[in-house]
């Protein structure tokens, strides 16, 4: 009988394991940026800018340059990539402490400028690699490291909607939230990267993709339950979908 | 019978999403350790697989490749 | 091309130009920004880009990106602005990344205010950033030296991977001069191999990064940067002295506080004081020979600076207790004046026995 | 030669134009000059002075603590300069604006109507051209040739039509000085 | 209160809560983590603040807010995160406000690791920021003693209006000693009628800047910082001295590392070599005086790093040419021996010439 | 005839001379807040924190306690004075190169955590101060210093539109847009501001007045055409009104 | 009679943005310089001024007081 | 007296606690004590090691590079420790998860199948108590009493129902400690 291939490891990943713990969602998206940018056949001609967070090492994952910028400063960097190498494509790698809390300054700003680059976002709601602190899109009431009463709004503020935020810039040409808690949102997650890619090669300004992500590990629950407090505590909170769309055209 | 599902033990890390995910169950997690310390997991039951491709896609680490037979048709 | 009068902000930026920098990004800071304005007019000419960052922060790092991609590029600012490139800086340094940083010094600390000062010397020579490292740093003296050093910090920083500072005090940036720029003999050209480019034929996927968890690995990464430091240290010394052959006493001095003492300098050989300057133009490294040269024979150095003392500690490193070391500064925005400098030599002069 | 000249008065006076025609017009004489400007802290109105070495030598510093030459053209200016010009130095004032008188018996001074002159002229903006006018008659420091070109140069092209008041302006100073002399 | 096992970085928390230090702004980073997360738990149960500030920029200005109203104030990072708060400790020592700033170092530069390091000496001793500046930095080498310099950080910061540094490697960070917190005798209150808290019958409107236009202004502010400091240096030496009084070689080292060299030294008497150290506990102000007391006596100094050398220069400088001064580091993240520490006793006790 | 007192210089300004420029609208802004401390009866109770631009010297206008933060940081120095003195009132006054640029992320982070302050941003679309660099909210076409050929959207982005995106946060609670162009705008501009402070009062959380203002000195235009100017270029691509009211009642 | 508008002189700049919106147009220029070096703006015509307060609301640097005759009612 | 430990295996087998129960243990009885952890990068899973020194005097360095005995939970800390230990020191080897054998001679060696054990205690996660139980009974160092007392200290009071079969498992390891050595 022949096989026909389904599915197998994409060459837009290295062969090197990873080091995320079991079952975190960073694996899945980094399958999926790696996945896109070997479908539209742009993996050498990408440069990718790793960020400081658990996907700090994410550039000896992706198999294309790779840069690694400073804590939050990556939409910066692609900056300074992209000017000078217009004809390439550049994309940040950020996770929600990285781009919301320190970071919050330069991606607004590389969104305000229209710069042709494309975030992925991954929000999971809390600082992975430092041991569970909480971030700007830590839930109300979500116990960290550094709210060990629960979140509470009047001290420390309520989840910033990075996605909401940034589509009032004139610079944003595709903002879309997505999540990445089951295949089918996977599958639209997975859609989304690629319509990012695609505004970028038509030059049509930034763009961001926000991946709802897991934790296991410092929300203190097992991967699947992580899944299920993704779809069932963040959803709600960080409503899914399209917020700006430059580059037209079905989702 | 080739297999439909192929498992790249070593990098496996036990999470589980793949078992949780299969609509067939039929991946379980082994019994002994693969070298990181983790128990890998493993479909046996090949026959009943039915090539989705789910278990690859939430897979985390890209543990898992899906093939899929192929009806050869009769051209007339 | 013949002479130009021409503000000293202006000079650095037309001789980076010049050498072949077409990548600029930078943020506004008094008294620096006739930099940043004259790159916005003239980079477009010469099909390069000038961006204005949004902070002084997001200019060093979109630096740091620009840098990867292994152009000449370049950003500047003052004092409060330079504080803040600290991380980047160090993160340069880590991924050895080349570029010029350009630190136009004003009063401080704090918001201070926006005249010329040097008392930024120890964050630019000390490592103001985290971790092991030095910075090559040129301090020019006059305009016409701008255009040499700045086009020195180019090359020095593709010959060694590394981020050069260009240290000026607020009066350089501020005034004009007559200044020409001469065609360059040959472009030194160094291969960016390391480069990430984009991988099409290239070999593939490279990475630039400063970060290496394993600490064997770090410390050989800093061992490494070490020999690289110790290479610059052999092959960078700059350096003027001025009439130390038969000097009693010496004056150290460097930027324009080195042209002032100059003149007090000549008043004092008029009167038959034997005094000489010695003027690093490295600031890092330190120039040390010709004190070695020197400092069993002089009665006494006195390092004179815009600043509290900072570059005194270095010239003590360099005299070794040879000789006594002296020290006249003024700080906070105001500039020696060549009467006080030569007031200065008077009293040591007449206060150390002949 | 050595002229260490200072020049002062409220921003928008044309102070530091004056003092960059000076150094510019030194450079194509071949001279060693500089220029160096200082601000105070308002953007508009406050007070702003100049200093310009011309030498036949390279210039050493540029910081000029004890001019040669002071041209002031206000009170405050008059205030903070007429007390450091060096003894035998030169003394310009714009006695339209400059209300005080000086004691110093050491100086030769110079006091010009410039404001109102340059309102005769039609253009109350080239008092500052009447000044230097008068500090070029005097000095000799450059030609008024060397600082026509120079206007030239620095001067934008859609400005150039301003280029006769400003020569007028000038000559106007010169012709004055000889009278003006203390 | 008895003895207690507590991490280092908790000591430090704990110990600034005990002070009286209600107020911390702080912004996680790995080696110095367990210090935000213990605030986070603690400060509400004296009613107090914590805030996990968006950045360390955030804190470092939080900090300057809160102590602009007159309070105990505190925050903490690491090397990269230390980088970043330089401009606005620069604004603390100009608008002379007091504060604690906490710097756990790791190996750099860059992001390098989050393994033990010295190597942010020079950034924390020399004025890592801009102006003409100094900062007293503390420097313990157990857990108790971080006990004591905390209380000791924030009296000197109250005392001098002045940021104090505490500096820490990730090793004292991490580990777990015996504490005790014992009660204090009687704590020093400083007058802050400075503070600007409303002019409510105070007799109001108070300023807190560091701007000030007029360069003599500014010069002038700038000696009476000079005066400050200078009074510091008079005031707050603080080191241990170890076997120096027959001592052939002298080591040098503070922190942990002078821990790992004293039981090096210990081996090495045994052995007959008469070996001492000095170990500054102020890194600023360096003590001085236990190098004048033994130059003249002893054959070498050694200072021994987490770095590629930095301390060194101080050592140089207080040696200044009466004897060598030698060098034995690691960097990177790693921590030396003593072991390795012992045979470079071996090696210097041999090599010179007894 | 007796004489009633229609308006004069209000006592929450000091009698200091402002080194503003002729006609600069700074000017108004600041007699406004000093007026509404005054008039609220706040003036002894008020914290101010002035940043660095033009207004860097405010600290010597306003005539109570001020404290001088450094560029971009005021609503972090304004969050460390709140959080020590919460019964105090505590103000930031902000350019748009302080407050949109270098300092976007203390400001955003500020509102997200529902500080209790009060932001008086002064938007002239230009850096006063340094002589007339681009602000992020320097216009499309205009020219400064750092735009000589006039800002290009494709180059240099488009305007931050500081209003309606921090409005998108949860914990803004106050969030207006006035205009300094004309007396009928300054009257509503200084309502604006009372209602900050006034929910501020109430602890509501942030409130920001956003001040379209002139810069004559760096447009290179008289007074008068300076205010024509805010007027005719700048109310049209930033909408004058309320973008967030949690204090509720009329305007 | 009393002045209905008072300039602190000393102090204007001369910007003229309270001789513009004057809706009696009784501001003018002085011809005089004040102290800053500027012409103070200047009312001479009290009595045309309608005490609107519209100069001082727009008087960036707080230069003019206004005020306005109380009509003395006569209460029965 | 001076013992100088080192604890190593994956994180999540509990070798921290070990180290900490130790440090508590010893201070209890007033001896000098330190806790040094080190960490690999990984959040979850990685390798992870503490040292500890128990001495009579205060603790100079809490480093510790030459172990007197070395508890070892993996094979990767197997392999980096084994070597490591001071002559004549001792070696603790959890079988049950290492499979390499030691060459050395010069070492005391106890080799427990401490995860199997534990399993048939009824719980995988005391197989570090077991081994700290081995540890105990063949040093002395500290008595049981302080561990189990210190124990109470650590956990946390929703753990507490867990000190019994922390204390079984104390004893288990100490038990089979007299079977063990090589
Ligand atoms: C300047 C600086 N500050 C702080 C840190 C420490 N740090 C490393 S990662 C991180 C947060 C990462 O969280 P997030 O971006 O959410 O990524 P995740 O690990 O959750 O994927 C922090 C604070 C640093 N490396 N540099
Ligand atoms: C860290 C730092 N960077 C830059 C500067 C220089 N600087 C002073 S004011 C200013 C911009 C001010 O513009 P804005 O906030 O719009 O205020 P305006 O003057 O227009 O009122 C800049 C860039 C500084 N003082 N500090
Ligand atoms: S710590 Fe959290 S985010 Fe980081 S790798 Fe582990 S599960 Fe993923
Ligand atoms: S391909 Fe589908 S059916 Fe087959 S193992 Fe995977 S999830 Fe189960
Ligand atoms: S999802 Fe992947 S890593 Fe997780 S258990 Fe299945 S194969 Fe292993
Ligand atoms: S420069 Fe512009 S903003 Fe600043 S005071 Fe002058 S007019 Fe006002
Ligand atoms: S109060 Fe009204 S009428 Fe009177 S001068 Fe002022 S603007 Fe004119
Ligand atoms: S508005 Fe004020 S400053 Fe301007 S001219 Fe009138 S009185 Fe003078
Ligand atoms: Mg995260
Ligand atoms: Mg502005």
């Amino acid at each position: 009988m022949t096989m026909k291939t389904v599915f197998k490891k994409t060459s837009g990943l290295t062969d090197k394991p990873t080091h995320y713990c079991p079952g975190c969602t960073h694996g899945i998206i980094h399958r999926m940026v790696a996945e896109v940018l070997e479908e539209m056949d742009i993996l050498e001609d990408t440069i990718g800018v790793a960020s400081v967070g658990c996907s700090v090492l994410s550039y000896e994952y992706f198999n294309c340059d790779m840069t690694q910028a400073a804590h939050g400063r990556a939409p910066a960097v692609a900056t300074g990539v992209k000017r000078v190498l217009p004809n390439r494509f550049v994309f940040t790698y950020q996770g929600d402490g990285d781009l919301a809390s320190i970071g919050i300054s330069e991606v607004i700003h590389a969104a305000a400028r229209g710069e042709n680059i494309t975030v992925i976002f991954v929000n999971n709601a809390i600082y992975g690699m430092t041991g569970g602190q909480m971030a700007p899109t830590t839930l109300i009431g979500q116990k960290t490291a550094t709210t060990p009463f629960g979140r509470d709004a009047s001290l420390q503020g309520s989840p910033i909607k990075v996605c909401e935020m940034i589509a009032t810039l004139d610079g944003a040409a595709y903002i879309e939230r997505v999540s990445s808690h089951d295949v089918p949102h996977i599958q639209k997650a997975k859609k989304a990267i690629r319509k990012a890619f695609k505004t970028q090669k038509k030059g049509l300004g930034f763009s961001m993709v926000e991946v709802l992500s897991t934790c296991p590990t410092n929300w203190g629950l097992d991967p699947a339950e992580s899944l299920e407090w993704v779809k069932d505590s963040m959803v709600p909170v960080y409503p899914l979908g399209v917020y700006k769309n430059k580059e037209g055209g079905e989702n | 019978m080739e297999k439909k599902v192929v498992f790249n033990e070593d990098i496996c890390k036990s999470c589980g999403l793949c078992v949780q995910v299969c609509p067939t169950n039929v991946i379980f997690l082994a019994d002994y350790l693969n070298g990181k310390g983790y128990r890998p997991a493993a479909v046996v039951d090949q026959e009943h697989c039915i090539s989705c491709a789910k278990c690859a896609q939430i897979c985390p680490d890209t543990v898992i490749a899906v093939y899929r037979p192929v009806k050869i048709l009769q051209t007339v | 091309m013949g002479k130009v009068l021409m503000k000293g902000n202006e000079v650095i930026a037309e001789a980076a130009v010049h050498v072949g920098c077409k990548y600029f990004f930078g943020y506004p800071i008094t008294p620096q920004s006739e930099l940043v304005a004259y790159m916005a007019r003239r980079l477009p000419e010469v099909g390069g880009i000038f961006l204005q960052a949004e902070s002084e922060i997001a200019a060093i790092n979109m630096v740091y990106g620009a840098a990867s991609t292994g152009v000449r590029v370049m950003t500047s600012s003052s004092s409060p602005g330079f504080s803040l490139k600290q991380e980047g800086i160090s993160y340069l340094v880590g991924a050895e990344l080349p570029a010029v940083i350009c630190n136009i010094v004003r009063g401080g600390p704090g918001l201070g205010n926006i005249q010329p000062a040097q008392s930024d010397y120890f964050q630019v020579t000390k490592g103001g950033g985290h971790g092991d490292y030095n910075i090559p740093v040129l301090a020019p003296a006059s305009l016409q030296e701008i255009v040499e050093l700045t086009e020195a910090a180019f090359d020095i920083a593709d010959r060694y991977r590394t981020p050069v500072i260009l240290m000026g005090d607020g009066m350089l940036g501020q005034m004009m001069e007559p200044v020409e720029f001469k065609e360059r003999s040959e472009q030194e050209k160094t291969e960016k191999a390391w480069a990430t480019t984009g991988t099409r034929g290239d070999g593939g996927p490279r990475i630039i990064t400063s970060l290496e968890l394993d600490a064997e690995g770090l410390e050989k990464r800093n061992w490494s940067l070490q020999q690289k430091f110790a290479l610059i240290k052999e092959n960078e010394v700059r350096y003027e002295s001025y009439q130390t052959e038969d000097a009693d006493y010496i004056m150290v001095a460097f930027g324009t506080v080195a042209r002032i003492t100059m003149n007090a300098i000549n008043k004092a050989r008029k009167n038959g004081i034997k005094v000489g300057l010695i003027r690093p133009i490295s600031l890092w490294p330190f120039p040390e020979k010709p004190f070695i040269e020197t400092r069993d024979q002089v009665k006494a150095y006195i390092s004179v600076e815009m600043s509290a003392g900072q570059m005194i500690e270095d010239v003590r490193l360099a005299v070794n207790g040879h000789a006594p070391v002296d020290f006249y500064g003024r700080t906070g925005g105001v500039v020696p004046t060549q009467e006080e400098i030569y007031e200065k030599i008077i009293t040591i002069a007449g206060g150390v026995s002949v | 030669m050595l002229e260490e000249i200072i020049i002062a008065g409220f921003g928008g006076q044309g102070v530091m134009s004056m003092g960059q025609l000076l150094a510019y017009a030194g450079m194509l004489e071949g001279k060693g000059v500089s220029w160096l400007p200082s601000y105070g802290p308002e953007q508009r109105g406050g007070t702003a002075n100049c200093a310009v070495v011309i030498s036949d030598e390279p210039v050493g510093s540029p910081l000029v603590t004890m001019p040669s030459t002071a041209i002031v053209l206000n009170n405050p200016s008059f205030d903070k300069f007429e007390p450091k010009v060096r003894p035998g130095g030169l003394l310009i004032i714009n006695s339209s604006l400059v209300v005080r008188n000086s004691d110093r018996k050491d100086l030769k001074i110079i006091e010009l109507t410039a404001t109102d002159v340059a309102n005769d002229l039609g253009n109350a903006r080239v008092a500052n051209m009447i000044l230097l006018g008068a500090f070029l008659e005097q000095t000799k420091i450059v030609t008024e040739d060397s600082v026509i070109e120079s206007l030239k140069k620095v001067l934008s092209e859609d400005k150039h039509h301003l280029l006769d008041i400003n020569k007028q302006a000038l000559k106007k100073g010169a012709s004055l000085v000889k009278v003006a002399i203390s």
